[in-house]
């Protein structure tokens, strides 16, 4: 028993979270930052996870939270590697520089 | 393991493709292994499918039915089966693409993964056009062999390799959209896609069947390929190289002469009783003007193709017949050309690798540098121009027979024409080995060409095995077929009867 | 033994020439010629004890017996089995196959052996052996065939070895390609009778419901009257195939080219057996004929017209072999006209003699022109274009080649009909049955008879008599034994194989009793057998008076005239042909394929009409369009298009954050779109 | 205000205040070193919300794993400072709309929340959220997901190899 904090506050503060999240990844250019800030979106939702599952009382909730943390490192490794591989090329990381799809 | 086994010998060359992947790019022979034995793998299966069929049954065996997708109530199923119609042809394809990898040991070189990974791709679609019975999952095969062919074709081919490769994908796909429609049709109409289902239903009514039939006989058509739609085959297979030559004539024209078995005759028995006499007619003009072409032609591998023609509107007539022996003898000789073709292509391959021509002037007199190379074409010469005893003869005479006597048609004068077809095949056919292997060897360049290695041989003798076997004693060939091919004799015959 | 163990060996008859033929396959280059040459003969020689065996058994139990093997096509109605039927007829014919196949086979390997070396090429000697064992093998199955059918494999089949073997100098002749050609001809001709053959089987099996003799013969017995149009249609397509084989006209012309091919081959395929073949199935048909209507009066027309055409086309020719061959299409004429007047035995009785003398007169013309070749090359002339087969660089042989001269006078005597020679008795059964049933094909038939002794005589005196003509005459030599062996047993054949159907006796008539039903006893007219005679010996002391007196330079009959011209063009039946068939076929062909395929439906269906009318009509529709929407004020379509792909270009940036921000916003008015709802 | 709100408010600021912080640091180092200070910080919230296992999760692989690697890959291409400002000048200004958006659409959705859920956080089953509890769930009903999570992983890691590694040839 929790009292005084209800399922709205928690999905207040995930939602705030998340909004910040999306923000980094819409301002900085520095992809390193932009992928923290998109961890801090996974978070968020993490949070709200965790929160219904407390408040519905089923587990189920956790276990996605399992998930997605294992997502999460999966896509750091992967996402890494990629901006390695694109700093070696273009001896930046400066996403703003990378426009090769430009139509 | 009777339900997957299907499903197995469909997708196995999938498995080949994972592999070929994965291969770095240097090692070229463990690619060809890869692929080979991945054929030689799906040709065991497709035997051990042989095993566990049951010929007295006429119906489906060894189905497979799981819905796909739904749309509303109709379900799209993953559906497949195999009968006495098919399995004679699945067989076919799993052998021949088996001799057909074994002929590029050395003709391709560059971008052989690729090769590899298109060839087995098409082994897929194939064995998947003769399986589907689903009429969606069917047409989703049927489309799918365009695919890697239109590479094999475009990547690997002569000199005007596009122009035929493009030529090939435009025409086969103009007839297929309207099988798309007539396919879309009846499952809207009929409820479902399912073949059999729709078979047993004949629901259709006379004159609506005969417009549906004719949008079926337009993709059909252009595959087989008739007289007059046969323009693109010749284009196709001068550029085509060996191995594609081999597959297009020995199996992929086969999917029409299929189509028009498995769904004109089932699913619109009226229109197709209806319609006989004029397949007969577009069957026998293909007959005689493929061997009259056949014959002027300077490209060994030119003549080949004009013979297939030639060849493939006797199929037609067979089965057009709508009697047991005309069914019978179609089915097979759908097989006999497969082999004779397919090893008539496989020679002129050999050929064009050690001289890099194909023009018969540039030939003459190599029976005596190359005996062995040479006494392997005359049997399969004579196989292709129906010699008894050799497995053209059986096919070519009960197609005549069940022609000359067929209802359906009609008219004993297709048969009799038919049968000149059967001289003017002596005449090409004769001609042809005349410039390649008899007269003086005068040409330089040929004095020093080698015989056949073994892995040619391996590559041949297995063909002639069988041209003597299914020659000699083609019951268990016959035997796969007839209760199958019964049923659908039946079948027409009583929608003959209701529409008297 | 009993008569059903004794029947139970035939497939063995099939079996020994197919096992000879397999080991020359594999083992013939390790064998050796001598290893070759008896492995090939004892396989024949082993048929022919069992064909013996085959005869024994017959006359234990004359009704023979039908050996079954294996199914063959068995589609519903349809059954066809490879059987072999063993019954007086065929057995007749299979003695005769084995017997005189074995003993050219004896000869062809003293043959082969100079053969192989004057031509240039030794290997192929165990291939010629090879095919002339597959020869006997498909020979007995069309012989021994229960079925239509069965029968057929066996046609094509010897069909295709005489093919193979007429081009087995595939790189000599005319151009370096005659030979090849020659077979080529050959098979498509015979082509064409097969046609003929297969449309009957197609008849045959659609009115009586099955391809087996016995059970159509028996079929037709039934119906009576009911089956003459069908058995009249039948027979007239069996009588296509006839001539295709038996080189009838109008089918006859790939015979003469025939004689491409080695000599052994001309003696026991295009002289004794596979010829004769025709005439085998037409009297195998007899039940058939006997209800057709006008098929046997075809039959006997065109047999009277064959012997006599080609017996005087025979007259003008110089090629030693091609005489023969001309001779052999007429005496196949006497033959087939002994079918069309129903003497089927006679027929029978002729086919037999003639393979006997015929065969005899070939292998000896083939120990000539050998004599010549090895003369020609201990003269050691160097004469260019020097053909061994032409009589006219022949002559005064008799002296040289006195074995064979002897046999060869025996063989053409034999042909000619003097008794008590075997020609004699088998030609005058059938001119005495032809005078009985009608008195043209007689008369015919006696004019072809007298050229017969004509040109025969002409020829004898041609090679053997006067004075050598050239270096290789003079120089000629006898033959080795193997090679003369043989011929003196054919001689001896020849002399003694009238007994075969002696007159009063009949043995081959009630023989073939058993098999034939209702046969006529031929009688021995007198008149007619010294009419024959003396026009035999008239025409050879003609002969006699025009060749033997003096030296030839220039043959004496070309005075002759115009008739000269025609035959020694043949009746320009060749020409003929050339003009209103080949040629027309290969100028259709290249038309159809040049024309009509590659430049209408290939270039101009395709690249024309498809091509190009789609490529105007997508410009028609487009310009139509534009200008319409112009006047109307709007954008053209193209210009809109153009504009909004590069409205919708721009936002292709390439910055991955734009389009996050496009995400982003989508992602906004979804959710504002869920919460409004 | 109960015990318990203020901690759950005073750990909101942090969060908050360190995403913030993240966001604006101009050295990756410092962003990196505050994004560890939120997960932190939602790692004691995990723990107030009886979620323990997944609360020790988050600090050992994000806090410990993830981070870590962010900071090698900073360390190793040396680029703490990139950028001094937005190179599109309207991206800013539509980030922060679209963000204020988010914001009232989270907040509607929150106060939307239906009855049972909209209250405080009630009593719950005893050992919720303990690793027997959520290892029974992964083996028993999410047994298939987790083998696949595994395959991820490795499919990661060979994804990870193949891209970094440097061509010899080159």
């Amino acid at each position: 028993m929790i009292p005084g904090v209800s399922m709205t506050h928690i999905l207040i503060l995930s939602g705030v979270l998340f909004t910040l999240g999306t923000l980094g990844v819409l301002i900085r250019r520095n992809a390193i930052v932009m992928f923290m800030s998109i961890e801090l979106m996974l978070n968020a939702s993490n949070l709200a996870f965790v929160g219904f599952a407390r408040s519905m009382g089923a587990l189920s909730g956790q276990v996605f939270v399992f998930f997605v943390i294992a997502v999460a490192a999966a896509e750091v490794a992967v996402g890494l590697a990629l901006i390695v591989a694109v700093y070696r090329s273009r001896s930046s990381i400066d996403v703003d520089r990378v426009s090769d799809l430009k139509g | 393991m009777d339900a997957w086994i299907l499903t197995l010998v469909t997708f196995f060359p999938i498995v080949g493709v994972i592999v070929l992947l994965f291969l770095p790019k240097e090692r070229e022979t463990a690619m060809r292994w890869t692929a080979l034995l991945t054929a030689v793998i799906t040709f065991v299966l497709s035997l051990i499918m042989l095993a566990g069929f049951e010929s007295s049954d006429p119906d489906l065996q060894m189905v497979v039915r799981l819905t796909w997708f739904s749309i509303g109530d109709l379900h799209i199923e993953y559906f497949l089966g195999v009968d006495g119609l098919s399995i004679l042809l699945v067989l076919l394809t799993t052998f021949l693409m088996v001799l057909a990898l074994l002929s590029t040991w050395t003709a391709i070189v560059d971008r052989v993964r690729e090769f590899m990974i298109f060839f087995l791709l098409l082994e897929v679609g194939l064995v998947g056009v003769f399986l589907g019975m689903d009429l969606f999952l069917f047409y989703v095969f049927w489309e799918f062999t365009l695919v890697p062919m239109y590479f094999l074709i475009g990547v690997w081919g002569g000199e005007r390799r596009m122009y035929a490769a493009i030529k090939f994908f435009l025409y086969t796909m103009a007839g297929s959209i309207l099988m798309l429609l007539a396919i879309i049709w009846l499952g809207l109409d009929g409820g479902t896609f399912s073949i059999p289902d729709l078979i047993k239903a004949q629901a259709i009514p006379a004159n609506l069947q005969f417009w549906l039939f004719l949008a079926f006989a337009a993709a059909f058509a252009i595959k087989v390929p008739m007289w007059p739609f046969h323009s693109w085959l010749p284009d196709a297979h001068v550029e085509a190289p060996t191995a594609a030559s081999v597959i297009l004539a020995g199996v992929l024209l086969k999917m029409g002469t299929y189509g028009f078995l498995r769904f004109n005759l089932g699913i619109f028995p009226q229109a197709s009783v209806r319609l006989a006499p004029w397949i007969a007619l577009f069957a026998v003009i293909g007959i005689l003007y493929g061997a009259a072409v056949a014959y002027a032609q300077k490209d060994v591998k030119k003549l080949v193709a004009y013979a297939s023609i030639s060849h493939l509107g006797f199929v037609m007539l067979g089965l057009f017949a709508l009697n047991l022996q005309g069914l019978q003898g179609g089915i097979l000789q759908m097989i006999n050309h497969g082999l004779s073709t397919g090893a008539l292509f496989l020679i002129v391959g050999m050929l064009y690798e050690r001289r890099r021509t194909r023009e018969m002037d540039a030939f003459g007199g190599l029976w005596k540098v190359m005996p062995i190379y040479a006494g392997l074409t005359l049997i399969v010469t004579l196989s292709s121009m129906g010699l008894p005893g050799l497995n053209g003869f059986v096919g070519e005479f009960t197609i005549l027979l069940g022609s000359f006597g067929s209802i359906a048609i009609g008219s004993e004068g297709f048969a009799i024409l038919a049968a000149v077809g059967v001289i003017l095949a002596a005449v090409y056919m004769l001609y042809m080995f005349q410039k390649l292997f008899l007269g003086p060897l005068d040409n330089e360049k040929n004095k020093r060409l080698p015989d056949l290695n073994r892995r040619e041989l391996l590559t041949l003798v297995p063909i002639v095995i069988l041209i003597f076997w299914i020659g000699l004693y083609p019951r268990p060939f016959f035997g796969l077929t007839e209760a199958s091919v019964e049923k659908v004799v039946q079948l027409v015959s009583s929608a003959a009867m209701a529409m008297r | 033994m009993t008569a059903e163990a004794l029947f139970s060996l035939a497939p063995l008859l099939i079996l020994f020439p197919l096992l000879g033929l397999v080991v020359n396959i594999i083992a013939g280059r390790r064998l050796g010629e001598r290893g070759v040459g008896i492995v090939a003969s004892a396989a024949v020689g082993l048929a022919f004890v069992i064909a013996i065996l085959q005869f024994i058994a017959l006359r234990m139990d004359p009704s023979g017996a039908t050996i079954h093997i294996a199914d063959w096509i068995v589609i519903g109605q349809l059954e066809v089995e490879w059987a072999l039927q063993i019954d007086t007829l065929s057995v007749t014919m299979m003695l005769m196959v084995t017997g005189v196949g074995g003993l050219i086979h004896i000869y062809a390997v003293g043959y082969m052996h100079d053969d192989v070396r004057f031509q240039g090429d030794p290997s192929r000697f165990p291939r010629f052996f090879v095919y002339f064992n597959l020869f006997i093998a498909a020979m007995l199955l069309l012989v021994t065939g229960d079925s239509y059918l069965t029968m057929f494999v066996g046609w094509e089949g010897v069909g295709l070895c005489s093919y193979l073997l007429i081009s087995f100098w595939y790189e000599k002749g005319e151009d370096g390609i005659g030979n090849a050609l020659a077979g080529k001809k050959a098979f498509v001709v015979n082509r064409i009778g097969d046609f003929g053959f297969i449309i009957a089987m197609l008849i045959t099996f659609w009115f009586f419901g099955t391809l087996t003799f016995e059970e159509v013969f028996n079929e037709a017995e039934a119906m009576g009257a009911g089956a003459v149009g069908a058995a009249t249609a039948i027979t007239l397509f069996l009588l296509v195939g006839a001539a295709g084989k038996s080189a009838q006209i109008p089918l006859f012309v790939w015979l003469p080219d025939a004689m491409a091919g080695p000599t052994p081959v001309s003696a026991l395929i295009h002289a004794a057996t596979m010829v004769t073949a025709g005439i085998y199935m037409l009297v195998r048909n007899a039940a058939l004929l006997e209800i057709a209507t006008v098929t046997p009066d075809i039959i006997a027309i065109i047999g009277a017209a064959t012997a006599l055409l080609a017996a005087s086309i025979a007259v003008a020719r110089f090629d030693i072999k091609r005489v023969l061959a001309y001779s052999t299409i007429s005496q196949l004429g006497f033959m087939i006209a002994a079918v069309g007047i129903g003497a089927y035995v006679a027929a029978i009785f002729h086919l037999v003699a003639h393979a006997f003398f015929k065969a005899l007169l070939f292998l000896s013309a083939g120990s000539v022109i050998q004599g010549v070749e090895h003369g020609h090359h201990r003269a050691d002339s160097h004469e260019e274009h020097f053909n061994p087969n032409d009589m006219r660089v022949m002559g005064g042989l008799r002296t040289r080649m006195k074995a064979t001269f002897w046999v060869y006078l025996i063989g053409a005597l034999a042909l000619v009909g003097i008794p008590p020679l075997a020609g004699f008795f088998s030609k005058d059964e059938i001119l005495a049955d032809a005078l009985l049933v009608s008195p043209a094909v007689y008369w015919v038939l006696v004019g072809s008879a007298f050229l017969t002794a004509f040109y025969m005589g002409r020829q004898i005196l041609m090679v053997f008599f006067g004075k050598p003509r050239s270096k290789a005459a003079e120089a000629a030599e006898e033959s080795p034994a193997v090679m003369v062996a043989p011929l003196v047993v054919l001689a001896i054949l020849s002399v003694g194989g009238g007994l075969i159907n002696s007159p009063g006796l009949l043995p081959l008539t009630h023989f073939l009793e058993d098999t034939l039903e209702g046969l006529r006893e031929p009688e021995f007219v007198a008149a007619v057998a010294a009419i024959s005679t003396l026009l035999a010996v008239l025409a050879i002391v003609l002969a006699w008076l025009v060749y033997g007196r003096r030296p030839m330079a220039h043959d004496p009959v070309r005075r002759l005239g115009s008739l000269w011209t025609a035959i020694r063009h043949r009746w320009w039946v060749d020409g003929f042909y050339d003009w209103l068939i080949v040629s027309r076929y290969i100028s259709l062909s290249h038309w159809l394929a040049e024309v009509a395929d590659e430049q209408f439906l290939h270039d101009w269906v395709h690249d024309t009409v498809i091509a190009r009318s789609f490529v105007r009509a997508t410009n028609w529709l487009a310009s139509v369009l534009d200008l319409r929407l112009i006047d109307r004020g709007f954008d053209g379509l193209g210009a809109l298009t153009r504009r909004g792909a590069g409205g919708l270009g721009a936002l292709q940036t390439g910055y991955v954050r734009n389009y996050a921000v496009a995400v982003f916003i989508g992602m906004v008015l979804v959710v504002s779109y869920l919460l409004l709802s | 205000m109960t015990v318990e709100f203020a901690i759950f408010l005073s750990l909101a600021a942090v969060a908050v205040g360190a995403s913030i912080a993240m966001l604006v640091s101009r050295n990756a180092v410092y962003s990196a070193l505050f994004l560890v200070i939120v997960l932190f910080a939602i790692a004691v919230l995990f723990l107030l919300l009886s979620a323990a296992f997944i609360a020790m999760v988050q600090v050992a692989i994000y806090a410990g794993a993830i981070m870590v690697l962010f900071l090698f890959v900073i360390m190793l291409l040396g680029t703490e400072n990139v950028e001094s400002e937005p190179s599109h000048p309207w991206q800013f200004a539509t980030a922060l709309v679209l963000s204020f958006g988010l914001i009232i659409q989270f907040l509607i959705v929150a106060n939307g929340l239906p009855g049972e859920s909209g209250g405080d956080f009630g009593e719950v089953a005893e050992g919720f959220g303990s690793p027997a509890g959520i290892g029974t769930l992964l083996f028993e009903e999410y047994l298939i997901p987790f083998e696949v999570t595994s395959l991820l992983l490795l499919a990661a890691m060979v994804g990870a190899i193949v891209l970094t590694r440097w061509e010899r040839s080159k």
